[in-house]
C-alpha cells in the first residue's frame, strides 16, 4: 500500500471506527455509541446506493424501499415468532423467527427479490424516468404498508427484541456496533473489488454509453439489473439493522424523502468512490443530531451547508478529504 | 452460398413517411472488403443499423454466417462475430484508452459476471489490450480518458475498439472521417492488412480510401442500391456520377 | 441542590412544528411561573426536535438518558412516534408522560407503569362528538379520515356513542391535499352531518374546500379538537365557525387554575394557548406535584410513579384523576368554533359531554 | 350519471390545477434540464407572500402583484448564487443543492411566518359558485384556476415552441457551449428563464393559497406530484405535462371516488373500502409505472 | 481582422497550447493544418473563448476579445462550425437554422433560410425533422448553415467537410470560394490537402501546441517534405 492520502484516510477512518466504542465510553458520552451505530447503518444503505449511482449510473429516489422491506422482514418475523403464529400458513408454512441467521438472511434475499421485480420493469427506463419510476414503486410500497393494519399501517410495529445470535448479544449498544462495522466493512470490501472487476467494468460501461456495450456484445439489461438488485440486498441488509438498532419499524422509513435522504448522503460524501458515502452518512447524520442541540432553526444552517458542498468541494467531502483525486468512477 | 459471410435481402424500414431503406439488399463475400457509398441520407447508416441489430427493419431478411438473425438482439449478433464502429464517436469518455480497449476484449472473452477479481488483472484481457492499442496507435495515450483525446484520436480509438473483439466481420461507418491526412495513410494500411483477417463492409465518403482499398462497392441512393459492382465499374456508371460523384472530377479523390 | 432533568422530544420542524412549539411553551411557562421550578424543585427542560421521524426521536431519548442522565421524558406529539420510542424508554426505567399522543396500544396491551398520559386516550375526542352528535338527533352522519390506522381509531371512536346510521365512511389518502371529489360523493349522499378526522394540513383543505362548495350553509361539519386549535383557526378563519369539535380542555374552562394558566399564556406569548399548549402545561403540573411529593428524588423509581399516580395537583381541567391503565379521568366537552370582538377565531365551550370519562382500554391493560 | 359527470369535471379541474402546478416545473426540469427540487419552495414562497400581502392589504390582486415578482426575484437570486454554478457538473450537484434549499427555505419560513399555517382566503369577487351542471353547484374560484391554467399554458407553448428565445432555451438545455459560441447570452437567458419558472411556482402558490393549507413545507407534497406529471407526459413537453396532469387529475379522482364502489361489487365493505383506499392512494403512482413500463419516455416525449 | 498574439491554453493541468500566434486579414483564407490532437481545435475554441486561455492576446476587428464570454465574441461577428457536428439534437432542423440567426452586423444580403436551403437543397427535405434524426452528412451541412446563419465576417470551419459525399464537399468549397470573394474572412481546418491549396490564400502547420510553419499555397505544394514531416502523407 502506498502512502496516498487516500489510504491514509481510510486507514485512519477505519481505526476511528474500530477505537470509536472505547473512546466514547472514556469520553464519557457512551451514546454515541448508537449514534454511530445509526450512522454506519445508514452508511451501508448510502454504499449501497453509490454502487449503482457512482458506478452504474442509475439515480434511484426509491432506494429506500428496500431499506423499509428489509426492516419490515425483520420486525415481522420477530412479532410472529413472539405472537406464536405463522407469517404465512399457505401454500408453504412460514413461522415467525427471532434469530438474526433467519430474519437477517430473509431480509437481504426479499429485498434483493423486490429489486428483482422492481427493477426488471424500472430499467426499460432511463435517465430521469428512471429516477420517477423507482420512486414511483417505492411510494407504492409506502402507502401499501401505511394501510396495511395487520402489521401497523402508519404507525408501524415495534421490535419486542432485537435478534439473537448465538455468542453475540446484540442488545449490548457495544457488540450491535460492531456488527453493524462487520457487515459495513464486509460490504465495502465486497463493493470495491466489484467495481473493478470484470463485472464492475461492464457495469461502468453502461453507465458512459450502453448503446456502445450492447453493440460490443454485452446484455446490458442483465448486468444493470444484477447491480440493482445488489445495491436492493445491500440496503434490505441495513434495513435489517436499523430494524435492531431502533427497534420499530414503519412506512415512513420507505418514504421517497428518506430515499431523497440516502441519496444525500451519497452526494454529499461523494458519489462513485465507495468510501464518500460512509463519510457523507456520518456527515449529515452528525450535523443534524449536534445543530438541532444548539438551534431549533438547524435546518436554516444545514440547507447552506449543502450547498457550499456541491459549490467548493469537487467530489464531495471525501473528495476534499483525499485531494479530489480518488481512484473510482 | 457457403462464400458468404453474410446476406441481406430486401430490407425495408420507414421513418415515417421517409423510406430510409427501400428494398435493400446486399450480399457480402467471405474475406472481401465491400464499400457502400452514396449521398448523404441516402440510409448508408440505417443499412448498418439493421445489419449489426440496433435497428430492426420493417421487413426483410438477413442471414449472417448461416443464421438467420433478422430479428436477433445487437449484442447476441456481436457475440457471433459483428462488430461495427460509430459514425458519430461513441467510445467511453471517462474511462482511459485502456479502460475501452479492455471491455471492448471482455466482451468477447468469457461472461462478465465475476465480481471479484480485478478485471486488469485478467491474463485473458491483459494479454491483448496492449496489441489492440497498438495497431491503432494509441499505446502512448493508454492511461488518459478518453475525454480528452483530440477528436482524431478518438476517431482512431473509435476503430480500434471495433476490431479488439477479433470480429468476423466488421462494419466500419466513415472511419475516416476526422481523421487527418497521416492518419488517414496509417488507416488505409491497417484496413489493408485488416482485409486478411476479417470481412468488412466499409461506409465511407473518402473516394481514395474508397478506390484504394474496395474489393465491391455498392451505391445507395434514397434507399435503394442503384450499382453494385468493381471499382472500375462503379467509377465508370454515369448514374453514380450523377447521383454522387458529380460531373467534375473531385481534387480529393485522383 | 441539583437541577432535575427532564427531556422534551417533540416536532419543532416539518409542517407540524408548531405543534411541538405549544407543548414546549406551554410546558415553559409551567416552569417559568416558579421560576426554573416545579414543586419548588428546580428542574432544567432539554428540548430537541424529533422531525416527526421515529428513529431520530429514539436517538435523542437515548442521549437524553445516557448522556444528559434524565430520568423524566415528555412531549412526543406523534402516536408513531411515541410507539417507537415510549415502550423501549419505559422498560429501562424512566418515566414518560405523554402531552398528546394515546394511542390504543400504550393504552391496552401495551400499557406500563412507567407511562402516564396527562392528555388524552386517542379516541375521547372522537367519543364526545359521537355522543354528541347522536344527542343533538343527527342520524345519518358521512365520515372521513384518512387511510391509516389513526384514522380508523378515530372514527372507532366516534361510531362507538354514535347511535344513528352511517351515509357513508370514506377513508383518503394520507397527506392528500385535493378533497372535490370527496366533496361530490358526500353531497350525493345528503348525510344530515359529517364528521371528519383529518389532522393538520389535510383538515384545513378540506375545511376550505367544503366552504367553497358551500356545502357549510346546509350539511354542519363536526371533528375532534385536532383541527381546531387556536392557531390551526387562524388559517381557516370563517371557514370554521359554528363548527362542533370535541376535546378535555378549552381556554374559557372556568377553573381559577385555568384561568392562570391562560392570562400566563396571552401575556407571555401574546396568544392565547392552544389544547397542546395546556397539555404541555398540565404535565409539566403534574411532573411539579409528584416531584415535590418524591422531594426531588428522581432516583427512587417507585416512589415517583406513585406520586405521579397520585395526581395530586390543580388541574386547568378540574377534576383530573388517572384511571388504572394512567390515561386521564376527566370531562370532556363540546366546544363551538366562534369568532371574536377581536377578529381572532376561538373556541367556545358548549357543554360538558361526559363527566369523568375514562376510556375502553382499561381492561386491555394488564399492569405489571 | 349526474355524480359521474361532477367527477369528471372535478378531475379535470384537479388536472388542471397540478398543470399550473407543474407549468414552472415543466419549464425549468422539463425545458432547460435543470433538476430543481427546491421548485416547491418558490410555490411556498408565492404563497406566503400572496397571503401575507393579502391579508394586509385585504386585495387578492395584490397579493397576487406582491408574490410574483417575490417569487421571480428570488428564484433569479438562487439561479445566479447557485445554480449558475452547476450547469456544468452533474445534474446530481443540483439534487444536492436544491435540496439544501428546501431545507433552507422551509426552515426560513418558520422563522418569519412562525409555524402554523396561514390563512388566505378567495377574493371576495370570486367567492360564489356557478352551476355548470344543473344542480351541482361549482365553485367560481376553481374555474379561475383552470382558466389561468389554460392561459399559462398557452402562453408557455406559443413561448416555446414559436419563437426564437424558446428554440435557444431548448438549444441551450442540450447544448450550452455551442449555443453560446453562436451568440446566445446564454447565461443571461437561463437567469430570465429560471425566474419565468419561479414565478410560475409563485403563481400557482398563490393560486393554491385560498384552496389548500399555506404552511412551510406545503411545496413538497406537490412536488412530487408534479413531477409524476410531467414525467408521464414526456421530460420537455408542455403538451405532455398537459396530458399528464389531465391524465393524474383523472385517475386520482376518479379512482377515489369510484374505487370503493366497485370494490364492494365483489368484497365485503369494510375490506372493499380498505382495498380501495389504498389503491387510491397508490394510483397515481401505479398510473406513472405502467406509463413507462409502456411507454419508457413518457406519453408524449418531448426530442433530444 | 484576427490576430492571435502567443496564446497558451490548458486543460486543466495539461497545457495544449504553447504560445500560438497567427492572423487571418479581410478576404482571406487562412488554414490551421496538422495531425491529430496536434492543437488544431484546440486554437479555435481558445478563440471563440470556450477554453480559457492563460496568456497571451487575441484581437478580433480592433476589440480585444481574449476573456470575453463566447456569446459576446460570436456576436462580433465570428461564425463557428464546430468539430463533431454539435447540432442541437432536440430543435428541428429548421429550428437549428433559426435559433441563433442574426444579421447583427446589417449585411445587404444576409443568409436566409431560403438562400441556404438553396445551396443544401437536402436539409429541405427535412426542415420538420429533429436533428438527432439526421444523417452524419445533414448534420453537418446544418452545422455549416447554422454558423452562416449568424451572418459572420470571419467563418471558422473546423472539419467541415468531414462525413460529406463528394458532390456536397465541392459545393462547400464553391460558398467558401463564394464568401471569400465578398470579402469574408475563413479559418479553416480541413483534411483535404488538396482542396485546401486551391482556395487558401495562406497555411499553418501545428505541432505539439505550437505553429511550426507558414507559408503560402505554393511553398506547400513545392515542398513534399514538408507534408510527410508534419502530415505524415
Ligand atoms: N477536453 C480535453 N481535456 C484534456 N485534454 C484535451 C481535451 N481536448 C483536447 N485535449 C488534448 O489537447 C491536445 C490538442 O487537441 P485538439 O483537439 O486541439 O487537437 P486537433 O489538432 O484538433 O486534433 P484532431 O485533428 O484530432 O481534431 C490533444 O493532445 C488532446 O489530447
Ligand atoms: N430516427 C430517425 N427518424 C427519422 N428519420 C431518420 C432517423 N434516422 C435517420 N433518418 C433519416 O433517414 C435517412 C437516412 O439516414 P442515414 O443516417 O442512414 O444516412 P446515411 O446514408 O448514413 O447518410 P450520411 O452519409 O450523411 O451519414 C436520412 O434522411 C435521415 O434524416
Ligand atoms: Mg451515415
Ligand atoms: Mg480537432
Amino acid at each position: 500500500m502506498r502512502m496516498t492520502r487516500q489510504n491514509i484516510s481510510i486507514a485512519v477512518g477505519t481505526l476511528f471506527f474500530l477505537t470509536l466504542p472505547v473512546i466514547a465510553t472514556m469520553a464519557g458520552e457512551p451514546y454515541l455509541v448508537t449514534l454511530f451505530s445509526r450512522i454506519l447503518i445508514y452508511a451501508l444503505a448510502a454504499v449501497s446506493l453509490d454502487l449503482m449511482l457512482g458506478f452504474g449510473g442509475l439515480v434511484s429516489l426509491g432506494h429506500a424501499a428496500f431499506f423499509g422491506i428489509g426492516a419490515y422482514v425483520v420486525c415481522i418475523l420477530s412479532m410472529h415468532a413472539v405472537d406464536g403464529t405463522s407469517v404465512l400458513s399457505w401454500p408453504v408454512v412460514i413461522n415467525g423467527s427471532e434469530r438474526a441467521l433467519v430474519a437477517w438472511p430473509a431480509a437481504v434475499v426479499l429485498a434483493a427479490l423486490a429489486a428483482a421485480v422492481i427493477g426488471s420493469l424500472s430499467l426499460r427506463t432511463s435517465g430521469m424516468h428512471f429516477i420517477m419510476i423507482t420512486l414511483a414503486f417505492a411510494q407504492m410500497l409506502y402507502y401499501f404498508f401505511v394501510s396495511l393494519e395487520a402489521y401497523g399501517g402508519d404507525d408501524g410495529i415495534s421490535l419486542f427484541m432485537r435478534n439473537t445470535v448465538p455468542g453475540v448479544d446484540l442488545a449490548a449498544d457495544h457488540q450491535f456496533y460492531y456488527v453493524c462495522l462487520a457487515a459495513l466493512g464486509l460490504f465495502l470490501c465486497f463493493a470495491c473489488r466489484l467495481v473493478d472487476s470484470r463485472f464492475g467494468m461492464v457495469i461502468r460501461g453502461c453507465r458512459e454509453n450502453e448503446r456502445r456495450m450492447k453493440s460490443m456484445g454485452f446484455a446490458t439489461f442483465r448486468y444493470r439489473l444484477v447491480c440493482f438488485i445488489i445495491a436492493g440486498a445491500g440496503a434490505g441488509l441495513a434495513g435489517a439493522l436499523i430494524a435492531n438498532q431502533t427497534e420499530y419499524v414503519s412506512p415512513g422509513l420507505m418514504h421517497w424523502t428518506r430515499s431523497g435522504e440516502i441519496l444525500v448522503m451519497v452526494l454529499l460524501g461523494g458519489m462513485g468512490t465507495l468510501f464518500g458515502p460512509v463519510v457523507g452518512a456520518a456527515a449529515l447524520l452528525l450535523v443534524e443530531e449536534f445543530l438541532s442541540i444548539y438551534t431549533e432553526h438547524w435546518m436554516v444552517y444545514l440547507g447552506p451547508f449543502l450547498v457550499l458542498v456541491v459549490l467548493f468541494a469537487k467530489r464531495g467531502i471525501y473528495g476534499v478529504i483525499i485531494g479530489g483525486n480518488g481512484n473510482h468512477g | 452460398m457457403a462464400d458468404r459471410l453474410l446476406d441481406a435481402q430486401s430490407l425495408v424500414k420507414t421513418y415515417g413517411a421517409l423510406r430510409a431503406s427501400d428494398n435493400f439488399s446486399i450480399a457480402l463475400r467471405r474475406g472481401e472488403l465491400h464499400a457502400l457509398i452514396g449521398p448523404n441520407g441516402a440510409g448508408k447508416t440505417t443499412a448498418l443499423n439493421q445489419l449489426c441489430g440496433e435497428q430492426l427493419p420493417d421487413s426483410g431478411r438477413i442471414v449472417f454466417d448461416g443464421r438467420t438473425v433478422t430479428r436477433m438482439p445487437i449484442h447476441r449478433r456481436a457475440r457471433l462475430g459483428l462488430a461495427r464502429s460509430y459514425q458519430i464517436t461513441s467510445v467511453f469518455e471517462s474511462l482511459t484508452v485502456r479502460q475501452n480497449f479492455s471491455l471492448a476484449i471482455q466482451a468477447h472473452n468469457g461472461h462478465s459476471f465475476r465480481f471479484w477479481r480485478k478485471a486488469a488483472d485478467d491474463p485473458l484481457i491483459r494479454r491483448s489490450v496492449a496489441p489492440a492499442m497498438d495497431r491503432v496507435g494509441l499505446t502512448e495515450r493508454a492511461d488518459l480518458p478518453a475525454a480528452s483525446l483530440s477528436h482524431g484520436e478518438k476517431r482512431q480509438l473509435e476503430v480500434g475498439m471495433a476490431l479488439a473483439g477479433h470480429p468476423k466481420l466488421l462494419l466500419l461507418d466513415e472511419p475516416y472521417a476526422g481523421m487527418g491526412p497521416g492518419g488517414a495513410v496509417e488507416l488505409t494500411k491497417l484496413i489493408r492488412t485488416l482485409k486478411k483477417e476479417v470481412t468488412i463492409l466499409l461506409v465511407e465518403h473518402d473516394m481514395a480510401a474508397v478506390f484504394a482499398l474496395a474489393d465491391r462497392i455498392t451505391v445507395l441512393v434514397y434507399g435503394r442500391a442503384i450499382a453494385s459492382g468493381t471499382p472500375e465499374e462503379i467509377r465508370e456508371n454515369p448514374d453514380v456520377r450523377q447521383a454522387y460523384l458529380g460531373e467534375s472530377v473531385d481534387p480529393c479523390w485522383k | 441542590m441539583e437541577a432535575v432533568k427532564i427531556g422534551m422530544i417533540t416536532t419543532l420542524s416539518t409542517k407540524a412544528g408548531y405543534l411541538g412549539e405549544e407543548t414546549r411553551d406551554g410546558f415553559q411557562l409551567a416552569i417559568d411561573m416558579e421560576d426554573g421550578r416545579l414543586g419548588g424543585i428546580p428542574v432544567e427542560l432539554l428540548v430537541d426536535d424529533d422531525g416527526r421521524k421515529p428513529e431520530k426521536a429514539k436517538q435523542i431519548a437515548d442521549r437524553f438518558i445516557k448522556r444528559d442522565g434524565v430520568k423524566i421524558l415528555t412531549g412526543i406529539v406523534f402516536s408513531n412516534v411515541a410507539i417507537a420510542v415510549v415502550p423501549k424508554v419505559v422498560r429501562q426505567d424512566m418515566i414518560y408522560v405523554s402531552t398528546n399522543a394515546g394511542p390504543s396500544l400504550l393504552a391496552g396491551k401495551g400499557c406500563h407503569a412507567n407511562y402516564f398520559n396527562v392528555a388524552y386516550q386517542n379516541d375521547n375526542p372522537d367519543e364526545v362528538v359521537g355522543k354528541y352528535v347522536s344527542d343533538a338527533g343527527f342520524k345519518n352522519v358521512y365520515l372521513l379520515a384518512p387511510n391509516y390506522p389513526a384514522g380508523k381509531d378515530h372514527l372507532g371512536g366516534f361510531k362507538r356513542y354514535y347511535t344513528g346510521t352511517l351515509a357513508g365512511e370514506v377513508y383518503t389518502k394520507l397527506g392528500q391535499s385535493d378533497y372535490a371529489a370527496e366533496i361530490a360523493a358526500l353531497r350525493a349522499a345528503a348525510p344530515d352531518a359529517v364528521y371528519f378526522f383529518l389532522p393538520g394540513g389535510m383538515g384545513i383543505n378540506f375545511l376550505k374546500q367544503y366552504t367553497q362548495a358551500e356545502l357549510n350553509r346546509t350539511i354542519p361539519v363536526f371533528g375532534p379538537a385536532f383541527s381546531f386549535d387556536e392557531r390551526l383557526l387562524q388559517a381557516v378563519k370563517d371557514t370554521a365557525i359554528g363548527v362542533k369539535n370535541g376535546s378535555q380542555w378549552t381556554h374559557d374552562l372556568d377553573f381559577p387554575a385555568n384561568h392562570l394558566f391562560v392570562d400566563a399564556f396571552r401575556k407571555a406569548h401574546g396568544r392565547t394557548p392552544t389544547l397542546y399548549a395546556s397539555q404541555g402545561y398540565e404535565a409539566a403540573r403534574l411532573l411539579g406535584s409528584a416531584l415535590k411529593k418524591v422531594n426531588g428524588k428522581v432516583d427512587d423509581l417507585a416512589a415517583l410513579r406513585s406520586a405521579i399516580r397520585s395526581a395530586d395537583f390543580d388541574s386547568i381541567r378540574g377534576k383530573f384523576a388517572f384511571s388504572a391503565n394512567q390515561h386521564p379521568i376527566q370531562n370532556l366537552y363540546i366546544r363551538e368554533v366562534v369568532k371574536t370582538e377581536d377578529g381572532t377565531y376561538t373556541n367556545k365551550t358548549l357543554k360538558a359531554v361526559f363527566t369523568d370519562h375514562s376510556n375502553v382500554y382499561v381492561d386491555e391493560c394488564k399492569m405489571k | 350519471m349526474l355524480l359521474f359527470l361532477e367527477q369528471l369535471l372535478n378531475g379535470l379541474q384537479l388536472g388542471i390545477t397540478l398543470f399550473l402546478m407543474s407549468a414552472g416545473l415543466t419549464l425549468v426540469f422539463g425545458i432547460m434540464q435543470v433538476i430543481n427540487l427546491a421548485h416547491g419552495s418558490f410555490y411556498m414562497i408565492g404563497a406566503y407572500v400572496a397571503a401575507t400581502v393579502t391579508a394586509r392589504s385585504g386585495s387578492f390582486l395584490l397579493g397576487l402583484l406582491a408574490a410574483l415578482p417575490a417569487a421571480a426575484l428570488v428564484g433569479m437570486l438562487v439561479e445566479m448564487l447557485v445554480l449558475r454554478r452547476l450547469y456544468k457538473k452533474d445534474h446530481l450537484d443540483q439534487v444536492l443543492a436544491t435540496f439544501g434549499l428546501i431545507m433552507f427555505f422551509n426552515e426560513l419560513t418558520r422563522m418569519v411566518w412562525g409555524r402554523q399555517p396561514l390563512f388566505m382566503d378567495v377574493p371576495a369577487w370570486l367567492a360564489g359558485s356557478v352551476e355548470l351542471i344543473p344542480g351541482v353547484p361549482y365553485p367560481s374560484y376553481r374555474l379561475a384556476v383552470i382558466a389561468v391554467g389554460i392561459l399559462v399554458g398557452v402562453l408557455l407553448y406559443l413561448l416555446f415552441a414559436h419563437t426564437r428565445v424558446g428554440m435557444q432555451i431548448r438549444a441551450g438545455a442540450s447544448n450550452r457551449e455551442m449555443a453560446g459560441a453562436l451568440g446566445v447570452n446564454i447565461r443571461l437567458l437561463y437567469t430570465l428563464v429560471f425566474g419565468l419558472g419561479t414565478l410560475l411556482a409563485g403563481l400557482a402558490g398563490v393560486m393554491a393559497g385560498p384552496i389548500l393549507a399555506v404552511e412551510a413545507g406545503m411545496g413538497e407534497s406537490i412536488l412530487i406530484l408534479t413531477f409524476v406529471v410531467i414525467v408521464i407526459g414526456g421530460i420537455g413537453s408542455i403538451r405532455g405535462a398537459l396530458v399528464g396532469a389531465l391524465l393524474v387529475g383523472m385517475a386520482d379522482t376518479l379512482g377515489r371516488a369510484f374505487l370503493p364502489a366497485l370494490f364492494r361489487i365483489f368484497l365485503s365493505a369494510a375490506v372493499a373500502d380498505g382495498v380501495a383506499a389504498s389503491l387510491a392512494s397508490m394510483l397515481v403512482y401505479i398510473l406513472m409505472a405502467l406509463v413507462l413500463v409502456w411507454r419508457p419516455r413518457g406519453l408524449i416525449p418531448a426530442h433530444g | 481582422m484576427l490576430e492571435v498574439e502567443n496564446i497558451e491554453t490548458f486543460y486543466g493541468k495539461s497545457q495544449a497550447l504553447f504560445g500560438v500566434s497567427l492572423e487571418v486579414c479581410e478576404g482571406e483564407v487562412v488554414t490551421l493544418l496538422g495531425r491529430n490532437g496536434m492543437g488544431k481545435s484546440t486554437t479555435v475554441r481558445s478563440i471563440m473563448g470556450l477554453s480559457p486561455v492563460r496568456s497571451g492576446r487575441i484581437t478580433f476587428a480592433g476589440t480585444a476579445i481574449h476573456g470575453l464570454p463566447s456569446y459576446a465574441i460570436a456576436r462580433l461577428g465570428i461564425g463557428l462550425v464546430p468539430e463533431g457536428r454539435q447540432i442541437f439534437p432536440n430543435l428541428t432542423v429548421r429550428e437549428n437554422m433559426l435559433a441563433t440567426a442574426a444579421n447583427r452586423l446589417g449585411v445587404k444580403t444576409p443568409y436566409t433560410l431560403d438562400r441556404v436551403l438553396a445551396i443544401f437543397p437536402r436539409l429541405a427535405e427535412r426542415l420538420g425533422h429533429f436533428g438527432n434524426q439526421l444523417s452524419g452528412g445533414e448534420q453537418q451541412m446544418l452545422a455549416v448553415v447554422r454558423a452562416l446563419m449568424t451572418n459572420p465576417r470571419l467563418l471558422i470551419l473546423d472539419e467541415a467537410t468531414e462525413g460529406l459525399a463528394p458532390l456536397i464537399r465541392q459545393e462547400i468549397w464553391r460558398a467558401l470560394t463564394l464568401l471569400r470573394e465578398n470579402g469574408h474572412a475563413i479559418l479553416l481546418i480541413d483534411k483535404n490537402l488538396d482542396a485546401l491549396v486551391q482556395i487558401a490564400d495562406r497555411h499553418c502547420i501545428m505541432e505539439n501546441g505550437r505553429i511550426v510553419w507558414r507559408g503560402t499555397s505554393e511553398d506547400l505544394t513545392a515542398d513534399d517534405t514538408l507534408k510527410s514531416r508534419y502530415l505524415g502523407v
